[in-house]
């Protein structure tokens, strides 16, 4: 779907068509457009997230010029390809800084390109927002990189909650993929579930690319019996695991993370994923009416459902938007206004502020599938657990 | 700015190719694993300047150490195998270093390691330091390749690359000077890894992965192995690849791929191999042009 | 039978066969001879067709098969026995012969010929699991004069057969090259040892750098008296 | 739970063995390392998924995924790595490099056909699992193993056996001579590359039905998992492909079951093979020879 | 003159075969030994153990008094013997002069010291000159080796062996392959490298070569000597003309 090339100019006539209540009768030369530099692994082994995030992008900019634009500028999204290479991630950093000219960038990349292109916009004094990036070190940058998802110690957290203050789980095994995303979110579950008493009774890590996990399912069900598992990985091994848990015959409670957030969770696992439970930040049932149309024109749009990724892509671009509405194209008051941002409606959930380390504060929704689609179970809005703790 | 940083990728590639040719090129063992090298020469600077506090500056000769001393291994390693076998134990290698990148706490584990900016007589070294860095080091490692063709060290090489038991039979330890070849090459791609790992900032386990040996190993080969000038002009090729090919945007890589295959389809020596098309047009043209000097061996 | 027109052959801009002429008629036993380098290899390989010509004809029986690919030419009767013994290294000695036969459709046949060849060279039945590659120097030559007899051809090209093997064997190799070529098969032999190949041939050619110097029946050329300093050896 | 647990090893063995086997056979009748195997696998895996979705019926998957990845292979072998490898003095790694190029090149053309997001079959056997004792195996591993079973046979008859695989040994040995000896080099390659990449489809095919989830980069991992088999093996050998996959398979279920996450599971593989060649440089089974 | 090569029990074996079994040999300083024997004799695998290729299965091998048996091949060439490989082993893509100049180095391969000195010094190359004329290569100086004939790659070994100034040369069918003109030209090297005072060790199986130049004539059969002697009564020995020589040269 992301045939665009990289730098095509945004599509004009909406703004010609589109009555503007505000503006002069259309005499007037077109306004300047407001760039907006974006990048993600649009190819590579992170292609499926790259495609999300992009088609996230593109319909955020799109819906904000049918809508006028801001202030009557139209935006344009100057948008890379970074592969999921941290190289050429630094030099499309270097670009978006030094040559496109943009205001503001946002990530729809993973940790290891985000944080190495982070400095450089520090450096250069352009905001840039991350989509759902975990690492830690990414808004450590500097004051002007921030990012739209709770970081993992705060999803891991909200995970504990869910597991032993909701389901009373005593014994607990920890799936994990080995990455930063895996082994953030371990980690601060388990700081929360062991005080409180559960047990962890097994933990084990894979790689990325792995889709086998009979052995450790054979393991958890003949030997350790938990009654719980928490899942911290992507979509392709959660549901390799439910459908193992499934074909062996072991039927327990999982608990799985935004990283399976995705349709194509239940396109693989199929009927096995029932019952599964995530923690995320998108509440697919919410009664807010833009997350209904972003889901709505999103998947009317591009023939898929959205997922968590392209859903917090979306949100940072409503808070680009938002930003720049109030202040105009400078970088600095950009940042500022971000960093003083309270009560934001998002598509995942009111956007509560930003934490002193620029990572946002917002509730953390617990879904549950049902019927082959993701349901409000609960949410927690929790300061105490949703705030994340200073480093 | 921009020009500057790709040029500084493009620099450390160019210093990855022609460390990996002294091996594969010059030598004629089939490794594949020279990211590893590249990486461990990255994590020994990045280490040593987090963890203990090292200058920059000094760390890049601990890099070179460290990656010679473990690519002296996977000499030794070669030492027992032969081309397939050789080639992919190579690739283990670098899948095992990974995996001990990413597996010990030690090196940043999953989270990776991230750097501070070094300085240079109290100057942050910016993206233009480095470029002459790596152009200082470009230049270095050139004139010690040419002193090498010219030396007896580098027809020890070739002749080891042509056939071991004959080298062994005019008084050549083939051993010891595989061993060295491994070594001097992974050196140089491990003081490499010094420079990349602080340019970064940020250097995490899959930035040494085994697919970057292999962008290096293409490198060599489509700019013409066993020659100077080839793995330059592959790593400027391959390197600038990203950017040049954004044009492509949804297809670049495969422009990338298809490069790759049409290369060595039609010009299986190189764009600028011995006997490649370039380099014969370039001889008709001048003859004597590009005359092979005295004692530069490979042909 | 086989003959040879005007056939010019390069390596790279380098020419080595010039305008070369030459014909072996049915049930004739030809042999080349010439110094290291004058192209004799080259200009067998061109036969068999591993080696492009860039013009000229090569004909058999009448019909130009410098076009047809090289292995169509075992089914027309050509056996090879290349320069340098070029047997498959990490096949048996019995595989070997068996791709010797590759051409022989029947089965029954092929492994007669083989044990024809067996009954030749007991060597090589002795060695018949043993990999080509650790077979001394002169058994190698032993299989491959085995690997191009199994086919039975009619019409046999050997580049040099009586390299590294032991007296008693090139004089049976020689013997064998006879007693083919007086059984019908049509031979042409280059051949270093020109003492023992002319008194075996009919005619012979001597090429000297790319070109035919003399041509003549085997027996003058035994007394011409450059022929005698230059490969006689006397 | 151990017998299970090599249940278990066999089986995902299985699955290894049955993807290396067409990168078996052409490395051993071509010498080439052929990462684009991993390719056809990706490609198979397609084919396949969409014939099982027009289709729905799986026997027919199976057939037109072999087939057209085969025809493909021929195509490639005709136009890329024929004149490639029939170049003198072309070195080993030239088509390495080709292969890792064509790699690269299918596997973006499947994203951009058909979106980097995940396909399914959703094809369930309508056998049940069979169970004996304690252990469960389940009847897609049947089948697998089966299938392993099959290749493996026709491919070490036709090696050692047949004509055309006493051709091929000697193609490989000495291409020049096996022309000259009869062999008509282009059916004979041909015909590998119709069986290697045709196996490859099968396995692409088969492990897309396993795991319900058939992706553009689904042949990554096998790209060099496959390598360090066809290596372990000794190189060309099924025998030795079988049993190397084998070995790898039980070695990382027994690991993960045993010693938790100390290593990567992919790594796994290569620390076994360092560890074996460097006790036995030639693999671990090798043609006998007197 | 002393002894220079003793060979004492000498066994290699290859699985069950025993290419050379309890095999006794000396050589005396300066002198020429033709080695003959049939096809498969264990001649080769001789020189292969003697030079380190291989290691013997039992036995000594003893140079200048020292045992030699299983160093190194390398070690072996810089301790003075050279040898050539029956079936060539060139170094295919260097030149004809850079094969030789290689060989002139065996003295110069010290390691990574060895990258500070110049290979192609003017005397350094001049000798390889100087050795290419002698061995008839000259005119193929800059060719690569893999593009000469095989006849002139018989010769680059010789040349080579010369090369390293040994003081023993191993040569193994040097003339085979080689033109009527080319074996005169190496039977003159050879009488000038005895002339030189060099030992030799001659494999051979053109006989009437191997009887002009040799001292003695020792002959290998099934691995073991079957006679031994001066090369007149080699040739009237029984049992070589049966194993070996035949009995009737005449074939027309
Ligand atoms: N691959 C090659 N590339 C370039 N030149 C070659 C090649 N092969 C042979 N030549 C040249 O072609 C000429 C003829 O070679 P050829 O091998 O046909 O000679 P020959 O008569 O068989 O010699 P010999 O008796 O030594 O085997 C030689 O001068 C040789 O240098
Ligand atoms: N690696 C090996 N494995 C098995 N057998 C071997 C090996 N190397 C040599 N042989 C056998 O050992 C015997 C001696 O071989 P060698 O090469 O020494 O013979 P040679 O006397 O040099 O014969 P020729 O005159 O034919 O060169 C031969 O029968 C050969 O087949
Ligand atoms: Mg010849
Ligand atoms: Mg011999």
């Amino acid at each position: 779907a992301s045939e665009q090339p990289a730098e095509e100019p945004p599509a004009e006539e909406p703004q010609a068509e589109e009555p503007q209540a505000e503006e002069p009768p259309a005499e007037e030369e077109p306004k300047e457009p407001i760039r907006i530099g974006f990048f993600a692994p649009l190819t590579g082994p992170a292609a499926a997230d790259g495609l999300s995030t992009s088609n996230s992008a593109e319909l955020a900019v799109e819906i904000i010029n049918e809508s006028g634009g801001i202030d009557g500028r139209p935006v344009e999204l100057v948008s890379y390809d970074d592969g999921l290479d941290t190289k050429q991630a630094v030099s499309i950093a270097q670009r978006l800084t030094t040559r496109d000219d943009v205001v503001a960038v946002v990530s729809g990349s993973y940790s290891g390109p985000t944080r190495v292109a982070a400095p450089i916009f520090q450096d250069a004094g352009i905001p840039m927002i991350s989509g759902y990036a975990i690492h830690p070190d990414v808004t450590d940058s500097g004051d002007f990189i921030f990012s739209q998802s709770f970081p993992g110690q705060v999803q891991g957290k909200a995970g504990g909650v869910v597991a032993v203050d909701m389901l009373d789980a005593k014994r607990i095994s920890i799936i994990a993929v080995d990455i930063d995303f895996g082994k953030t979110l371990a980690a601060a579950f388990k700081d929360y579930v062991v005080p409180k008493g559960a047990e962890i009774v097994s933990e084990d890590y894979f790689g990325m690319g792995d889709s086998e996990f009979a052995p450790i399912v054979t393991k958890l069900k003949d030997e350790i019996k938990p009654d719980l598992i928490y899942m911290a990985n992507y979509y392709g091994h959660g549901a390799e695991i439910v459908r193992q848990l499934k074909s062996q015959g072991f039927d327990v409670q999982v608990l799985g993370t935004e990283g399976i957030d995705s349709y194509q969770f239940f396109e693989i696992a199929g009927e096995d994923a029932e019952g599964v439970m995530i923690t995320t930040n998108m509440n697919r049932d919410s009664e807010d009416q833009a997350t209904q149309e972003y889901i709505k024109t999103y998947t009317e749009k591009f023939g898929i459902v959205p997922d968590m990724v392209g859903a917090s892509v979306y949100d940072a671009f409503q808070v680009l938007f938002k930003a720049i509405g109030e202040v105009g194209t400078d970088p600095e008051l950009i940042r500022d206004t971000i960093k003083d941002l309270k009560g934001f409606k998002t598509v995942t959930g009111e956007l509560i502020e930003y934490a002193p380390t620029r990572e946002a504060i917002k509730p953390v929704q617990i879904q549950i599938i049902e019927d082959g689609a993701y349901h409000y179970y609960e949410e927690i809005d929790d300061l105490e657990i949703i705030t994340p703790e200073p480093r | 700015m921009y020009l500057t940083v790709v040029s500084v990728n493009i620099g450390i590639f160019i210093l990855l190719a022609l460390s990996l040719n002294i091996i594969t090129g010059y030598a004629g063992q089939p490794a594949l694993g020279h990211a590893a090298f590249f990486g461990i020469g990255a994590y020994t600077s990045a280490i040593l300047t987090t963890s203990y506090g090292m200058n920059f500056w000094l760390s890049i000769p601990f890099a070179f150490i460290m990656a010679g001393i473990m690519g002296g291994f996977l000499g030794l390693i070669s030492i027992r195998m032969r081309d397939d076998f050789l080639a992919i134990t190579s690739i283990g290698i670098n899948f095992v270093v990974v995996a001990i990148f990413q597996y010990s706490d030690f090196f940043g584990g999953s989270l990776g390691i991230s750097l501070k900016r070094p300085y240079f007589f109290g100057m942050k070294v910016t993206a233009t330091g480095y470029l002459i860095l790596i152009g200082l080091m470009i230049l270095g490692t050139v004139l010690l390749i040419l002193k090498m063709k010219r030396s007896w060290f580098g027809l020890a090489l070739s002749s080891i690359r042509n056939d071991e038991t004959a080298a062994a039979s005019f008084g050549i330890d083939v051993n010891r000077y595989k061993v060295l070849a491994f070594t001097l090459g992974t050196a140089i791609a491990g003081m490499t890894g010094a420079v990349y790992a602080h340019h970064m900032t940020f250097i995490y386990s899959s930035d040494f992965a085994f697919i970057v040996s292999i962008s290096i190993l293409s490198m060599v080969v489509i700019g013409g192995i066993g020659t100077i000038r080839g793995p330059i002009f592959g790593a400027i090729l391959l390197g600038a690849a990203p950017e040049l090919f954004r044009f492509f945007a949804d297809y670049r890589m495969i422009v990338y791929g298809g490069l790759l295959v049409f290369m060595m389809r039609f010009q299986s020596q190189g764009f600028l191999g011995y006997d490649s098309v370039l380099v014969r047009a370039f001889k008709k043209l001048f003859p004597g042009g590009l005359k092979k000097k005295e004692g530069e061996i490979i042909g | 039978m086989l003959e040879i027109k005007e056939v010019d052959i390069s390596y790279g801009e380098m020419s080595v066969i010039k305008k070369v002429s030459l014909e072996v008629k049915e049930g004739e036993l030809v042999t080349v001879i010439g110094a290291n380098g004058a192209g004799k290899t080259t200009l067998i390989k061109a036969i068999m067709g591993i080696k492009d010509i860039t013009s000229g004809e090569i004909l058999l029986d009448g019909v130009d098969i410098s076009k047809l690919p090289p292995w169509k030419r075992p089914e027309l009767g050509i056996g090879y026995v290349p320069e340098g013994r070029r047997v498959f290294p990490n096949l048996t000695v019995d595989e070997n012969l068996r791709m010797g036969a590759y051409k022989v459709k029947d089965k029954v046949k092929a492994r007669a010929s083989i044990e024809k060849v067996y009954g030749m060279f007991p060597v090589l039945k002795e060695r018949s699991t043993q990999l080509a590659n650790t077979m001394s120097g002169g058994e190698q030559q032993m299989l491959a004069i085995g690997r191009a007899l199994v086919l039975e051809p009619r019409i046999l090209l050997i580049d040099e057969i009586s390299m590294g093997l032991m007296p008693i064997l090139v004089n049976t190799s020689f013997k064998i090259i006879k007693e083919l070529n007086d059984a019908g098969i049509t031979v042409l032999i280059v051949e270093q040892n020109a003492n023992k190949v002319l008194k075996i041939a009919h005619r012979g050619y001597v090429l000297e750098t790319g070109t035919i110097a003399i041509e003549d029946t085997a027996k003058h050329l035994m007394e011409n008296d450059t022929v005698r300093k230059a490969y006689l050896g006397g | 739970m151990l017998s299970q647990q090599i249940v278990n090893g066999i089986m995902i063995g299985s699955v290894y063995a049955l993807t290396a086997m067409g990168a078996t056979l052409i490395y051993g009748i071509l010498r080439i390392l052929d990462i684009a195997n991993a390719g056809a696998y990706a490609v198979g895996a397609y084919a396949g998924w969409y014939m099982y979705s027009v289709t729905e019926n799986i026997l027919l998957a199976f057939v037109f995924a072999m087939l057209f990845t085969g025809i493909i292979g021929v195509l490639v072998q005709k136009f890329i790595y024929f004149p490639i490898i029939s170049k003198p003095n072309v070195i080993a790694i030239v088509p390495l490099i080709t292969s890792v190029g064509l790699f690269t090149l299918t596997g973006d053309m499947l994203r951009l056909i058909f979106g980097p997001n995940v396909k399914n079959m959703n094809m369930t056997f309508k056998i049940n699992a069979v169970e004996i004792g304690n252990v469960r195996i389940s009847a897609e591993w049947i089948f697998i193993v089966l299938l392993t079973a099959t290749l493996f046979f026709v491919l070490w008859f036709i090696l050692n056996k047949t004509k055309l695989g006493l051709a091929w040994r000697a193609t490989a040995a000495d291409t020049e001579i096996a022309k000259t000896m009869g062999v008509n080099v282009h059916i004979s390659m041909a015909l590998s590359y119709v069986l290697g990449y045709g196996f490859a489809a099968a396995a692409g095919t088969m492990v897309g039905v396993l795991y319900n989830s058939i992706y553009p980069t689904m042949g990554d991992i096998p790209s060099y998992k496959m390598l360090a088999i066809i290596v372990l093996g000794g190189l060309g050998n099924p025998l030795g492909t079988v049993v190397a996959g084998i070995v790898i398979g039980l070695s990382e279920t027994l690991v993960s079951a045993y010693f938790g996450s100390i290593m990567p599971r992919d790594v796994i593989a290569f620390v076994v093979l360092i560890i074996v060649l460097l006790v036995k440089p030639s693999g671990l089974v090798t043609r006998k020879n007197t | 003159m002393g002894e220079l090569l003793r060979v004492e029990g000498l066994s290699k074996h290859f699985g069950g075969l025993k290419a050379i079994n309890g095999l006794d040999l000396t050589l005396e300083e300066g002198e020429t030994l033709g080695i003959i024997g049939p096809n498969g004799a264990g001649k080769t695998t001789l020189f292969n153990v003697i030079c380190g290729v291989l290691k013997p299965t039992a036995g000594k091998v003893v140079l200048d008094g020292e045992e030699i048996q299983g160093l190194p091949s390398y070690k072996i060439a810089h301790r003075g013997v050279a040898r050539t490989f029956q079936i060539s082993k060139p170094l295919k893509d260097i030149s004809i002069v850079d094969n030789v100049v290689a060989s002139l180095g065996i003295h110069e391969y010290t390691g990574i010291r060895s990258l500070l000195r110049n290979s192609h010094k003017r005397e350094t190359v001049d000798k390889a000159l100087e050795i290419l004329e002698r061995t008839g290569l000259l005119e193929f100086k800059d060719k690569l080796a893999r593009e000469v004939s095989l006849g002139y790659l018989r010769r680059l070994e010789i040349a080579r062996a010369l090369a390293t100034n040994p003081r023993l040369i191993m040569l193994d069918e040097p003339c085979a392959g080689l033109s009527n003109f080319a074996i005169n030209e190496v039977i003159d090297l050879v009488m000038q490298l005895k002339s030189e005072g060099k030992s030799i060790v001659l494999i051979e199986h053109n006989l009437p070569i191997s009887m002009k130049v040799s001292d003695r004539i020792t002959v290998l059969n099934y691995g073991q000597k079957i006679a031994e002697g001066i090369p007149e009564d080699i040739r009237n020995n029984p049992q070589v003309i049966e194993a070996y020589l035949g009995e009737d040269d005449d074939i027309a």
